[in-house]
């Protein structure tokens, strides 16, 4: 792996955000109302919306307004929101920082249970153990977040049980304990669906490593079962699933998006959603190019951790 | 992660997906499904959209099986007329995603060179666009509607078809029988329209069962995130977004919908693994 | 409880007119034991919707409204009756004709950085807010003002190009709030983030799409309030969460309760459930200047098909009242009993043949998703109207493109709005022909006539009955239909004492809630 | 030869499950191998082969459904082995070598790992003894620089280094039997001969006992002291390795052996014989012999049975009336007269000039960088001439740019430098126009890739009919059915799919489609290298049958040079994108010779008894084809390279006698000087 070669993904990461924003600045100058219409909501009159217009900027062409953002973007000014007057770096940069956690718990407790899962189901192929595996990352798969997050809501925060916080969110920097257990919901809703994810894919490369040449000839070079699962097997299978992990980030991404709206989680995904309800534009496109960043540079580190386990691949 | 251009031939292929436990359970849950789709409306015992004013949210009975939402609707005839909606839509929404992909990628992947690359480069940035952020993108755009949720999640998957269609292009394009077509001097139309094409089904269709189940989670996302189809329309993302309100008054209102979009999802998802399988060579 | 004390509260609230000087305080009768109330806690609120907005001026949202009366003080507020009370002006005097207007001010009211509020401050702001330039939402509901001026003393001068017999009600508007004249004229951007106000309470921190905290103004002009020393505003954009947060004692108070949730809230182990009938109404807007709805049988014949009690259930899970087409009922002053109106399918059916549809009529509904009961609502029309041969085909749209495209625009929508502080106030927003909203173009010169009548009057019988006048025009012309009216729902743990659920919706009287015995400390 | 025997297998049979039912994978089979015996087994590809290898290890993949009989390894029961007990047995007893040494080495580990997992495992070393034993092993193997050597990955290494290594790693424990499943078909034939070496020099100082399993005759006459030949699960006969192959008794053995191309035929050519047939389905029970129907001896006894392998002096047949047909020739239905040559015309057809073929990967950041993308120089100034209705065969090594050269003949690459065809010149290929891709055909070494699964063989052949219509009028299916008929095969075929045909009738469509053109020229790229000997013979005098009706030339493209020599009119040897020697044909036993045609010729199998090939072995691999070689291509591997002028200076063209040049820096004198390949010496096999 060269240097060169990290040059060029990053120019492609920036290749990408480029066309993103253009993408989402083109969209939101479509939108069939603007900030203006939102901000004076039923209060808006002609007169008052050209005004507030004027006042936002949105008035002017569409390329002096995308060359304005992009120019203040490069200046690391990622401008005031619309909605709250507030500066939009700070909004979305402490929302993703809100998300990542909730994303990086999710993570942590998918590595640790699907990938002896899926060793486990590969291994036992065929056997009861597969079929449970495999049974549960079915249903993981087929069972959208919204649904999984409201009836753990219905059952695990009701009175007589109340396992959970039901919502809301405590810095985690502030409190502990308590941050953990404000995060633990949708930390579950989120690790249930994108384990099922991991462990299937676990399963299957492990399935085709366990067939690979090399395995059968380690087999036959008599090493012991756990040698040749692990070193042999897992090593390699675990290469492809470093990307689809990667992938899933731009699925956990998606889920975050519900999974936030449902907990009321602070992070981006709210965010989001709210700026798009408000037509607060450049919350939306800070939001989804940060988004859509955040889940390039995950690719890119996913590439790059391939590289560097496999020695095989060489990239120029 | 390679999918083979295998051969494709009916008898032979079905009687490969019924060995397979996953492909025959998949079977039967897309028969049952079906029965649903074209079926479904018979089969309801009750107008969908008919208010039952003394019976709101009464749990299963045998008056109403599977019990009924806030205005009184018998959830079973509502999950029975919304099966076509919300599956015929899910499978629009793929086909629109393999039709748009399917062509860019096999455009771009025949032409080659800086066309590909260029058209590469914006599949790679639109793909970094998560398919729900994207959908709803352009759904703000589009405004809420089962309709625009279909084109929505079409065009939002259509960059990973492209991506799909086009390494198959690539690989195909290598093979000698399009190295013979060229050879021989055929149009560039009849070399991606006949030599092509047909071999990119396979996977292409591999891809799209599974993301059939990918749609019909992300349109009732959309659906639930209001959206989507819009009331009354008995879609079931609907029914669960709007029976959210009342889940703890009648916690049926939701698990029913929740269950047959997860039926529905593992059918395809079950069938593209089966498909998969039975379409690799590498399990003969 | 409150259908007694609203009675009673509404005899005992002047006209106007008069001279109404309340220097001290009013004992609320609900007021259980205010003199007991124990100070100090922290009381944690919960809203439904981000307060985006902290700019007291340009606020339009019920959870916005409670940080901008946190915050800050407006010239007059409502009491619990609808009653005017004194904020920052103490007392107010009109002229004869009603058209000009003094209110004095407080002496003692400061500002949250230390400076006494003016004259200048008042009209700055007042000004700021009729100036179409700040796109202040309130800008036409303040009435007829041609003119604001300081006066003599610690006086403001408020002029009308009418007589306005309800200007003080009109100035207790949300967000006619008064902030520092050189802020408003200088760095006017300055309020989105930061709040100098005079209210109760000061702003702490500012997330608005989690939390907002305030604490303890000590220097508010009310000395006996705030009792609280700090309220957390908690925010959930899900109800569900919002109700479990509740039930699990992470919540003190929230704010508003879906019906569906009101009966398993209130029931819940230590939580009290608070209900107050309320002029909180969604009704169907008409464009009563196009085809079909030009044609009163039209309109008529949709009223007909309508039931309005089963409506209750559908729309409000029973926590409402009936409406009887006209945008006032008893929560206001001068409301009319008029006998309620129930289905009468095969008239409407008639009707809508005489109008020229005898095999039924294809329309669209356009609802938008915010809130959720005008899909609600929609829905249950079109299922209840089907069977006149209305065949209704609902449309649902994101609330900000039905603001732009259909508001005011559209043939056949539903509406949906807060209870106005009076009846004029509702009346020229939304019904006469110069109303600042004028969405179904009724345009109707006699209903125009009896509200202009109303509004120079002083004589609470002569209002009473121009403005019954006008409500039984309303129900014959139909020019929209109202069919629901929503109770007001709000719950709080039982250790929140004095918090009263207000009927207008947009006001919140926290300075006055306290912690009683349980509460926990946080 | 001891008398002890390592390995015994009595009676073993094996069916796997299939959809059609068990089908019988092994039947019968007995077989031993003595303490320091070689035991080739040979067959074609289906026959049963790998099957009995890990059938041996307890490693048989798929679902198994009966299994029969006994395998023994000195006294103990293999067949009954499981878990540990095997394990403690599998690479200290047995060691098994497979074909790809890339699949078989775990990508993401060292080798010296690999050999450290091993070496601990069963030798209980510790980490110094074990760096000590890696170093000496890989040293055994003949492998450069062992301690950095541990430390490579297997991509870091050559094909043949990989081999080496896995070799290395199957004697790590001093096995007393190692099975070697194909171990040198992967490798290029320079490569291979090396491996081969290697392991005789191995199993010498070992005398370690090893089953060698091979589908190319000549490798397992290299190698074995006995050999057995299998056919469709069967053994079909045993013997020493100078009588199987001087006496040939069983009728299947001779067939596959007149199959083959000799190495040393010089000149005249005889028609090769295909074996007609294919393989029998083996779901049913076939009771008689299994070649029966195949066999041009076959008689109803045969088909009734039962057959069984008979022991004659150490000599076993499965064959009862091996006697009464030996004399008889083995001959071929396809009546193919050989040796008559058209007349090659003159000026010639197709001209290349100063022809380079350079591939660039296009990369758009390397271009934003302006930086000059990377080049690979696949062909390099080549001139040739070929002339109507000749065979020019072009052979060489994989990635010798053969493929590439053929590619840009047919407009696939783009190409610099002059191609004349008809004296037409064509400058690029972008002027390639329909009538020159009319006159130039290509056919693809794999007929599986070069027609498309989705396209019937009607639909395949009517492509180029359509579009180069000529004079020929009439029905699209008359056309069709002749088109078949030209290649032997039935009309119905039109209506059928390229997966219903077998691999052979599936190169003859590929050559109808050829000729569908009606071409003055079929560039023939490794047609039949994936092919069985006896289908490559039924290809190969086909190709013949129909030059002679249609004055068709071709550019025959393979790496087989008994192959060429066979059907070839001309020679012209590559090397790393150059053309190093340009021969007559018939004659390329004799001398002069260009030292890498020298290296070539010596690394072909050889058949004939009696005939001994030189022995000269290259060393390394290929040197990079980045950027054009300034001096001689084969100058990094030459075992006769003079000094720095062959990398400085490119060799001059020394011309012989008939259209004979070889590009060489040595003298024609010291080129002439060098003894003939082959040389016949009764004496000369290497088992005693």
């Amino acid at each position: 792996m060269s240097l060169q070669y990290i040059f060029k993904r990053l120019l492609y990461l920036i290749i990408t955000a480029l066309v993103v924003s253009a993408l989402v600045f083109g969209i939101t100058q479509i939108l069939p109302a603007n900030a203006a219409t939102m901000l004076l909501g039923e209060y808006a009159t002609a007169d008052a919306l050209v005004a507030l217009e004027q006042k936002l900027g949105l008035d002017q062409p569409a390329y002096v307004q995308y060359w304005r953002w992009i120019s203040g973007l490069l200046q690391g000014d990622l401008g005031t929101s619309l909605r709250s007057g507030l500066p939009v770096a700070d909004t979305v940069f402490q929302a993703l920082g809100r998300s990542l956690l909730l994303a990086a718990f999710a993570l942590i407790a998918v590595v640790i249970i699907a990938i002896p899962l899926g060793v486990i189901a590969a291994v036992r192929r065929g056997k009861a153990a597969d079929f449970g595996v495999s049974m549960i990352s079915y249903i993981g798969i087929s069972l959208p977040e919204f649904v999984l997050a409201t009836l753990l809501l219905v059952w695990l925060t009701a009175p007589d049980i109340a396992l959970f916080p039901a919502s809301g969110y405590v810095p985690i920097t502030e409190n502990f304990t308590k941050g953990l257990w404000h995060i633990a919901l949708p930390v579950i809703t989120l690790a249930i669906v994108l384990t099922a994810h991991v462990m299937r894919m676990v399963r299957s490369e492990m399935a085709d490593a366990l067939h690979a040449d090399y395995v059968l000839a380690a087999r036959l070079r008599g090493l012991s079962t756990t040698t040749v699962l692990i070193r042999h097997a897992l090593r390699n299978s675990m290469l492809p699933t470093i990307t689809v992990l990667a992938l899933d980030v731009g699925y956990l991404i998606g889920g975050i998006i519900v999974v936030e709206e449902i907990f009321a989680f602070p992070g981006i995904g709210r965010l989001l959603i709210v700026s798009i309800q408000e037509r607060d534009l450049p919350m939306i496109q800070a939001g989804a190019l940060v988004m859509a960043f955040t889940y390039a540079l995950s690719n890119l580190l996913a590439d790059l951790a391939y590289v560097y386990l496999d020695r095989r691949i060489q990239y120029d | 992660m390679c999918i083979s251009i295998g051969v494709f031939n009916m008898t032979d292929f079905m009687s490969r997906l019924l060995r397979q436990p996953h492909g025959v359970v998949g079977l039967i849950l897309l028969v049952v499904l079906a029965i649903e789709v074209i079926l479904g409306p018979a089969l309801a015992p009750y107008d969908p959209e008919t208010f039952h004013y003394s019976s709101r949210l009464v749990g299963p009975t045998p008056e109403f099986l599977l019990g009924t939402d806030q205005f009184g609707r018998d959830i079973l005839s509502r999950l029975l007329w919304g099966a076509r909606t919300t599956v015929l839509l899910s499978l629009f929404a793929t086909l629109i995603g393999a039709g748009i992909g399917g062509a860019i990628g096999i455009l771009s992947g025949y032409l080659g060179g800086r066309i590909d690359e260029v058209i590469m480069r914006l599949v790679d940035a639109l793909m970094a666009i998560p398919s729900l952020l994207f959908a709803l993108l352009i759904i703000t755009v589009l405004g809420p509607s089962g309709t625009n949720a279909v084109v929505a999640i079409g065009i939002a998957f259509s960059p990973g078809m492209a991506r799909i269609a086009r390494s198959v292009t690539l690989s195909v394009r290598t093979s000698d029988y399009v190295a013979a077509a060229v050879a021989r001097g055929e149009s560039p139309l009849w070399i991606m329209s006949r030599e092509i094409a047909p071999n990119m089904l396979a996977p292409v269709i591999i891809e799209a069962t599974i993301r059939v189940a990918f749609a019909i989670m992300l349109l009732a996302t959309l659906s639930f995130l209001g959206l989507g189809s819009q009331p009354p329309a008995p879609e079931w993302g609907l029914m669960i977004s709007e029976a959210r309100a009342f889940m703890f008054r009648n916690a049926w209102t939701i698990v029913w919908p929740g269950l047959s979009i997860a039926m529905v999802a593992i059918t395809f998802n079950l069938l593209g693994d089966a498909l998969r399988d039975a379409l690799n060579p590498k399990n003969d | 409880m409150s259908q007694d004390s609203k009675t009673i509260d509404r005899r005992s609230v002047l006209g106007g007119m008069a001279t109404l000087s309340v220097t001290g305080l009013t004992l609320p009768l609900w007021a259980k034991s205010s003199f007991a109330a124990s100070k100090g806690g922290t009381l944690r609120v919960s809203v439904n919707r981000a307060p985006g907005r902290l700019n007291p001026l340009l606020q339009r949202l019920n959870s916005e409204y409670v940080l901008g009366e946190l915050l800050y003080s407006g010239l007059t507020r409502l009491g619990k009756g609808m009653e005017v009370v004194p904020d920052l002006a103490e007392s107010w005097t009109s002229n004869g004709d009603l058209t000009e207007w003094t209110f004095k001010l407080r002496s003692n009211a400061k500002f949250h950085n230390g400076n006494p509020v003016t004259a200048k401050d008042v009209v700055v702001c007042l000004t700021a807010i009729l100036d179409k330039k700040t796109g202040s939402p309130g800008r036409r509901n303040l009435g007829p003002i041609s003119g604001v001026s300081a006066g003599p003393g610690n006086t403001v001068i408020v002029k009308t190009s009418t007589g306005y017999g309800d200007l003080p009600s009109a100035l207790a508007y949300t967000t006619a709030k008064i902030a520092p004249a050189e802020i408003v004229t200088g760095d006017f951007d300055r309020l989105s983030r930061e709040a100098i106000g005079t209210g109760p309470f000061k702003l702490v921190s500012y997330e608005p799409d989690r939390l907002i905290v305030v604490e303890k103004n000590p220097d508010y002009f009310i000395s006996e309030y705030p009792y609280l020393d700090r309220i957390e505003v908690m925010v959930f954009p899900d109800s569900s969460a919002e109700m479990a947060a509740l039930v699990a004692g992470e919540v003190d108070l929230a704010l508003e309760i879906p019906p569906a949730d009101f009966k398993r809230i209130s029931g819940a182990s230590g939580v009290t459930g608070q209900r107050t009938p309320s002029g909180r109404f969604i009704d169907v807007v008409m464009a009563n200047d196009r085809k079909p709805f030009n044609d009163h049988r039209v309109r008529e014949a949709l009223s007909l098909t309508l039931d309005r009690q089963a409506m209750i259930d559908f729309v409000a899970e029973g926590y409402g009242t009936p409406g009887n087409d006209s945008p006032i009922n008893s929560a206001y002053r001068y409301y009319a009993d008029a006998k309620q109106k129930t289905p009468d399918i095969k008239r409407a059916k008639a009707l809508l043949a005489e109008a020229g549809y005898p095999n039924g009529i294809d329309l669209t509904m356009v609802a938008s998703v915010k809130p959720g009961y005008r899909q609600t609502l929609a829905v249950t029309i079109r299922e209840m109207a089907k069977a006149a041969g209305f065949n209704i085909k609902v449309e649902t749209m994101a609330h900000a493109t039905y603001l732009k495209q259909v508001w005011k625009k559209g043939d056949f929508y539903v509406g949906f709005y807060n209870m106005q502080p009076t009846e004029d106030a509702l009346f020229k927003l939304l019904l006469t022909s110069d109303a600042a909203w004028n969405e179904t173009r009724w345009n109707n010169k006699e209903f125009d006539g009896l509200v202009n009548a109303a509004r120079t009057t002083t004589d609470t019988a002569k209002r009473q009955q121009l403005y019954g006048d006008a409500q039984k025009l309303m129900q014959k012309e139909l020019p929209v239909l109202v069919p629901v009216f929503f109770d007001l729902l709000s719950a709080n743990q039982n250790y929140v004492e004095n918090y009263n659920l207000h009927p207008r919706g947009a006001t919140f009287s926290l300075e006055k809630v306290s912690l009683g015995v349980g509460a926990p400390k946080r | 030869m001891g008398t002890q025997t390592t390995l015994t297998l009595k009676n073993y049979g094996v069916s796997y499950g299939t959809d059609k039912g068990p089908l019988k994978v092994l039947d019968a089979i007995n077989l031993h191998i003595g303490k320091g015996e070689v035991l080739g087994l040979v067959g074609e590809s289906g026959s049963g082969k790998s099957t009995l290898a890990l059938a041996i290890m307890r490693a048989l993949r798929g679902r198994v459904a009966h299994e029969t009989g006994q395998i023994l390894l000195g006294d103990v029961a293999l067949h009954s082995l499981q878990g540990p007990a095997l394990n403690r047995i599998r690479g200290k007893r047995i060691a098994m070598v497979f074909q790809d040494p890339g699949g078989s080495l775990n990508p993401t580990l060292t080798l010296g790992e690999h050999f450290r997992q091993t070496l601990a495992r069963h030798r209980q070393l510790n980490p110094s003894e074990i760096r000590q034993e890696t170093d000496r092993l890989l040293k055994m193997v003949d492998l450069p620089d062992t301690q950095t050597m541990a430390l490579k990955y297997p991509h870091e290494v050559s094909g043949g280094e990989k081999q080496r290594a896995v070799i290395a790693l199957a004697f790590a424990c001093d096995p007393e039997l190692i099975l070697f499943d194909e171990p040198t078909s992967a490798l290029d034939a320079t490569t291979a001969v090396t491996i081969l070496d290697l392991f005789r020099d191995l199993q010498k100082r070992t005398g370690v006992s090893a089953l060698f399993i091979s589908h190319d005759l000549g490798v397992v006459r290299e190698i074995a002291h006995r050999v057995a030949v299998i056919y469709a699960g069967r053994i079909a006969e045993v013997a020493e390795n100078r009588q199987l192959f001087a006496q040939p008794r069983h009728p299947y053995t001779r067939s596959l052996l007149a199959s083959l191309p000799k190495a040393a035929t010089d000149g005249e050519q005889t028609p090769l014989i295909s074996i007609p047939g294919s393989l029998p389905d083996r779901t049913v029970a076939i009771p008689g012999c299994n070649f029966a129907e195949r066999c041009q001896f076959a008689t109803d006894p045969c088909r009734r049975g039962p057959i069984e392998l008979a022991q004659d002096f150490g000599h076993a047949v499965a064959c009862p009336y091996w006697q009464t047909v030996l004399y008889q020739a083995i001959g071929s239905d396809e009546n193919s007269q050989m040796g008559v040559r058209l007349e090659i015309s003159e000026p010639p057809l197709l001209s290349l000039n100063n022809l380079s073929v350079h591939i660039s990967r296009p990369d758009l950041f390397a271009r934003l960088m302006g930086r000059q993308p990377k080049v690979i120089h696949a062909v390099n100034d080549v001139d040739l001439d070929l002339h109507g209705g000749e065979t020019l065969g072009l052979v060489g090594e994989s990635g010798c740019g053969k493929s590439s050269l053929a590619k840009a003949l047919v407009g696939l690459r783009p190409f610099l430098g002059h191609l004349e065809l008809d004296g037409q010149p064509i400058p690029s290929v972008a002027q390639m126009d329909s009538s020159y891709r009319q006159k130039v055909q290509i056919i693809f070494q794999n007929p599986d890739l070069s027609l498309n699964p989705r396209q019937s063989i009607g639909t395949i052949l009517s492509r180029p009919l359509k579009l180069y219509p000529g004079q020929d009028t009439g029905a699209m299916d008359d056309k069709i059915n002749r088109l078949l008929q030209r290649v032997n095969l039935p009309p119905e075929f039109a209506t059928r799919y390229p997966h219903e045909l077998s691999g052979g009738e599936k190169q003859r469509v590929a050559i109808a489609r050829a000729l569908a053109a009606k071409p003055d020229l079929i560039i023939c790229d490794e047609i039949t290298s994936g092919l069985d000997a006896s289908v490559q013979a039924s290809i190969v005098n086909l190709l013949r049958d129909v030059q002679r009706a249609t004055g068709v030339a071709y550019l025959f493209i393979t790496h087989d040079l008994n192959l060429l020599r066979h059907i070839a009119d001309r020679v012209a040897v590559m090397y790393l994108g150059e053309i190093v020697e340009i021969r007559p044909a018939h004659k390329i036993g004799l001398p002069p010779y260009q030292p890498y045609t020298e290296a070539l010729l010596s690394s072909a199998p050889v058949l004939d008894p009696g005939l001994e090939p030189r022995r000269i072995r290259l060393q390394g691999a290929p040197a990079s084809r980045l950027g054009a070689a300034k001096g001689c291509p084969f100058e990094s591997r030459c075992p006769r390279r003079i000094d720095d002028i062959c990398l400085s200076e490119r060799p001059p063209r020394i011309h012989f006698d008939r259209g004979h040049w070889i590009q060489c820096h040595l003298d024609q004198r010291s080129l002439r000087s060098v003894p003939p390949i082959w040389t016949a010496t009764p004496t000369s096999l290497n088992n005693d």
